[in-house]
C-alpha cells in the first residue's frame, strides 16, 4: 500500500500569519481528505503547498506519485478567447498527454456541444465542468481538487459525486477542499477543520 | 562563529542588538561628520586649482561611495534572503532602499553644484554623474517595487530578485556610459581630475566618509527595526515590547 | 571671517551642498524614528493586529 | 510516461499565437505606436530638418523600447489570472520553458514589427539608406529581443500587482540604459561612416547575458506571485 501523499510537521502561513502549525498525515489509495472550514480558514493556502505552489513555514509534503498528479484549482485554466476544445489540447500539450482523450471526457460532462465555443460565453458551472473534465481526459492516482463544488449546478454536484467514487474505488485519492459536504457516497473520508 | 551568527538573525535578538548599537553608532557618526565637515571647510588648505569649490567633496565623495556600497549591501542581503530564506535579509533590503536612494539624489545633487564652478554648467554629461543618475533609477524601482506589494514577503521576494538583477546591471552601466562619454570628448571642458588631496585635505575626508557610513548605518538600522515590528506584530515579543512602551 | 562664508567666490555652491547633505543627513534620522512612533500608535490598537497585509 | 522538457515551451507557445489570431486589432498597438512617436518627432523639428538625421538612431531606439512596453503589462497578467500560470507550475516540464515561450511570442508579435518599420520611419527620418540602415536594423535585430526579455522580467515582477502599467518603466529604463547606449551609438557610428563593430558586440553580448540571466530570474518572480 503505497502512500500516495504524506505531511510531516506541517506549518502554512499566509503573509506572516500562521494558519496551519504540525500537520502530519499519510494518504493511502482509496483515502479522501476532506480540508474544511470558513472561507480564509487556510484551506487554499494548504492545498497549494500540497500541490508544490507555495513553500511551506516549516515542514515537509511528499508526493510519491511524482509529478503525476491532478490539480484543479479556484482558477479553471481556461483563455476565455480560445474555444473549450483548444484549451484542453493545451493543457494536453503542457502535460505532455495525447489528445483523444478530450472527447470522451467533454462527453461524461455534458460539454461535449460546447466544445467549438469560445470559453468565455460559458457559464460558470460549465466552466467549473470543463476543468474537471481534465480529471478523465488523463488517469492519474492522485487528485487535488480546491473548492470543486463551487459554481457548479445540480447535475454538475452528481456526475462529480460519481467521478470521485469510481476513483476511488478504483485505487486513487483524493484530497479536497469545500465548505459543503461532498457529493456521492465515498467510503473513507478523513475531515480536518481549518479555522 | 555560525551559532552566534544564527542567534543574532532571530528576530528579536537582532532588534535588541540594534537597539543597543544605534546610539553609539549615531554618536560616533556626529562627532566623525562634525570633524569631516567644520575641518574640511575651514581648516583644510584651498586647492590650489580649484580655490575653495573642491570643499564639496567633503559631502559629494562620501555620498556618491555610499551609494554604490549601500546597493551592493543590498544586493547581497538580496542574494541572502533568496537563497537562504532569511528573514533579516528579506528586511535589510526594505530598508537600505531609501537610505541608499537618499544619499544617491544627494551625490547627484552635490556633484551638479561642484559640476557648475568647474564646468561652467549644472548638468554635464559626465559618466560619473550620468551613472549615479541610473543607480538613482534604480533604487527608485526597488521602492517603487517594494511600496506596490501589501504582503510584506511578497515585496522582499521581488525586490530580491529585482535587486540582484540590478547588481548585475551597475558596472555594465558604468562601463557603457564610459564608453558613450568617451565618444563626444567636448574639448572645451575641462577634464574632470580628481584633485590632488594633501594629508590635511585627506583626515576631513576620511573623517566625513566614516561620519556618513554611521549616519546610513543607524539609518538602516532603525528602518530594519520598524520593518520588523510591522512584519513581527503578532509575535510574543513585539506584545512585550509594546506592554512596556505602554506601562 | 567673511572668507568663512564667501569661499573664494563659490560661497552659494559649497553651502549649498552642505546645506543638502545636512538636510539628507537629517531626513535620514528623523524618517525612521517618525515611522516607529507612527508604527507603534498603529501597533498599540488591537484592529490593526488583525488585518493581513502589513 | 515522460514528458518533454520543451514541452511548457512548446504548448506555451502554440498556445500564444493561437490567442494572438484572436486579438489581430492587439497587433497593430506597438507598431502604430512607434510610427506615431517618431511622425510626432519629425513634425516637432523644422520641415527636413538635418539635425533630425543626426537624432535618428536615438529616436528609433526610444520609440522601439516605448512600443515595446505597451503589451507587456499583459504578458503573464491574463494566465495568472485565469489559472494557465499555476497549471505550469505544476505540472512536470520546466516552468522557464513557458517563460521562454512567452518572450519568443511576445518578440514575435511586437519586437519584429517595429523591427520592420524601423527602415522606413528611418527614411523618413532623413537616416542614410545602405551601409548605415543596414547596421541600425542589425542593431535592432538584437535590440528588440532585449526589449522582450527585460520587459518580460519587469512584467513578471508584477504580475500579481493590480496597477503594475505605472511601474513597468521605472524597472524596465536603469535596465536597458546600456542598451540603447550601445544600440544607436553603432547607428551613429554607422552613420559617421565609422565602424560599428564595437558597440554591436557590446549589444551581443548583452542579448546573451540577458537571455541567459532573465529568464531563469523571471520564472522566479513568476513562482513568488502564488506565494
Amino acid at each position: 500500500m503505497t502512500t500516495l501523499l504524506s505531511a510531516t510537521a506541517l506549518c502554512i502561513g499566509r503573509g506572516d500569519r500562521r494558519l496551519v502549525s504540525d500537520l502530519h498525515f499519510a494518504l493511502q489509495p482509496g483515502d479522501v481528505l476532506h480540508l474544511r472550514g470558513r472561507n480564509g480558514a487556510g484551506k487554499s493556502s494548504l492545498i497549494e503547498v500540497l500541490v508544490g505552489l507555495r513553500p511551506p513555514q516549516s515542514g515537509q509534503v511528499h508526493r510519491s506519485a511524482g509529478d503525476a498528479f491532478h490539480w484543479v484549482g479556484h482558477r479553471n485554466a481556461l483563455n476565455p478567447d480560445l474555444t473549450l476544445r483548444e484549451n484542453l489540447d493545451c493543457w494536453c500539450a503542457l502535460n505532455g498527454v495525447p489528445g483523444d482523450g478530450i472527447a470522451p471526457a467533454l462527453d461524461r460532462m455534458g460539454l461535449a456541444r460546447l466544445r467549438l465555443r469560445p470559453a468565455r460565453t460559458l457559464s460558470a458551472g460549465q466552466k467549473r465542468r470543463a476543468a474537471l473534465s481534465r480529471l478523465l481526459i488523463a488517469r492519474r492516482s492522485l487528485w487535488l481538487l480546491d473548492e470543486p463544488l463551487s459554481g457548479l449546478d445540480g447535475e454538475g454536484l452528481a456526475v462529480l459525486g460519481q467521478l470521485m467514487n469510481e476513483h476511488v474505488t478504483g485505487e486513487g485519492a483524493i484530497v479536497v477542499t469545500s465548505h459543503q459536504t461532498l457529493p456521492g457516497k465515498l467510503p473513507r473520508v478523513t475531515v480536518i477543520e481549518l479555522g | 562563529m555560525w551559532t552566534w551568527f544564527h542567534r543574532l538573525a532571530s528576530p528579536p535578538s537582532f532588534y535588541t542588538f540594534a537597539e543597543r548599537l544605534a546610539p553609539w553608532l549615531l554618536a560616533f557618526a556626529l562627532i566623525a561628520t562634525g570633524y569631516g565637515l567644520i575641518a574640511g571647510l575651514w581648516f583644510a588648505p584651498r586647492d590650489y586649482q580649484q580655490g575653495d569649490a573642491f570643499r564639496i567633496i567633503y559631502v559629494h565623495v562620501p555620498a556618491a561611495a555610499l551609494s554604490l556600497s549601500l546597493y551592493t549591501g543590498m544586493a547581497i542581503a538580496a542574494v541572502i534572503a533568496l537563497v537562504w530564506r532569511i528573514k533579516l535579509a528579506e528586511v535589510a533590503i526594505t530598508a537600505l532602499a531609501p537610505v541608499g536612494a537618499s544619499f544617491t539624489a544627494l551625490a547627484l545633487v552635490t556633484g551638479m553644484l561642484w559640476g557648475k564652478p568647474m564646468w561652467g554648467a549644472y548638468w554635464v554629461w559626465d559618466a560619473r554623474l550620468t551613472s549615479e543618475l541610473v543607480l538613482l533609477f534604480l533604487y527608485l524601482g526597488v521602492i517603487g517595487l517594494d511600496a506596490a506589494f501589501a504582503d510584506r514577503r511578497a515585496a522582499a521576494r521581488a525586490c530580491a530578485l529585482l535587486a540582484i538583477v540590478g547588481a548585475v546591471n551597475v558596472p555594465i552601466v558604468k562601463y557603457s556610459v564610459e564608453w558613450w562619454n568617451s565618444l563626444h570628448q567636448t574639448s572645451t571642458i575641462l577634464k574632470f581630475g580628481k584633485p590632488t588631496i594633501t594629508t590635511d585635505m585627506a583626515l576631513p575626508l576620511y573623517g566625513a566618509l566614516l561620519g556618513a557610513y554611521a549616519l546610513a548605518g543607524v539609518s538602516a538600522l532603525r528602518r530594519m527595526q520598524n520593518v520588523l515590528l510591522l512584519r513581527e506584530r503578532r509575535a510574543t515579543w513585539v506584545r512585550e515590547l509594546l506592554a512596556e512602551r505602554a506601562a | 571671517m567673511s572668507g568663512l562664508f564667501e569661499m573664494g567666490g563659490y560661497g552659494i555652491y559649497v553651502w549649498g551642498s552642505i546645506g543638502c547633505a545636512l538636510a539628507v543627513f537629517a531626513w535620514n534620522l528623523a524618517a525612521p524614528a517618525l515611522q516607529r512612533r507612527e508604527l507603534m500608535q498603529r501597533l498599540a490598537d488591537p484592529e490593526a493586529m488583525e488585518n493581513d497585509e502589513a | 510516461m515522460s514528458i518533454p522538457a520543451t514541452a511548457a515551451f512548446t504548448a506555451t507557445l502554440g498556445r500564444e499565437l493561437r490567442i494572438a489570431t484572436r486579438h489581430k486589432a492587439e497587433w497593430l498597438m506597438p507598431p502604430l505606436f512607434f510610427a506615431i512617436v517618431v511622425t510626432l518627432f519629425a513634425l516637432g523639428a523644422k520641415p527636413g530638418d538635418p539635425q533630425l538625421a543626426a537624432l535618428a538612431p536615438s529616436v528609433l531606439w526610444v520609440g522601439a523600447l516605448l512600443a515595446a512596453l505597451l503589451t507587456l503589462d499583459r504578458l503573464f497578467r491574463g494566465d495568472l489570472e485565469d489559472g494557465w500560470l499555476e497549471q505550469v507550475f505544476v505540472g512536470p516540464a520546466p516552468a522557464m520553458g513557458m517563460v521562454l515561450a512567452k518572450l519568443l511570442a511576445h518578440w514575435l508579435l511586437s519586437g519584429l514589427p517595429l523591427l520592420l518599420l524601423a527602415a522606413p520611419l528611418a527614411l523618413q527620418l532623413g537616416f542614410p539608406s545602405g551601409a548605415p540602415l543596414g547596421w541600425l536594423l542589425l542593431g535592432l535585430l538584437m535590440g528588440t529581443p532585449l526589449l522582450s526579455v527585460v520587459g518580460g522580467f519587469a512584467a513578471a515582477l508584477t504580475v500579481a500587482l493590480p496597477r503594475a502599467g505605472l511601474l513597468l518603466p521605472v524597472l524596465v529604463l536603469p535596465l536597458l540604459a546600456p542598451v540603447v547606449i550601445f544600440g544607436s551609438g553603432a547607428a551613429r557610428a554607422a552613420q559617421a561612416g565609422l565602424d560599428p563593430g564595437g558597440p554591436i558586440y557590446f549589444l551581443a553580448a548583452l542579448l546573451v547575458l540577458s537571455l541567459t540571466l532573465l529568464p531563469w530570474a523571471a520564472t522566479a518572480a513568476l513562482r513568488n506571485a502564488f506565494d
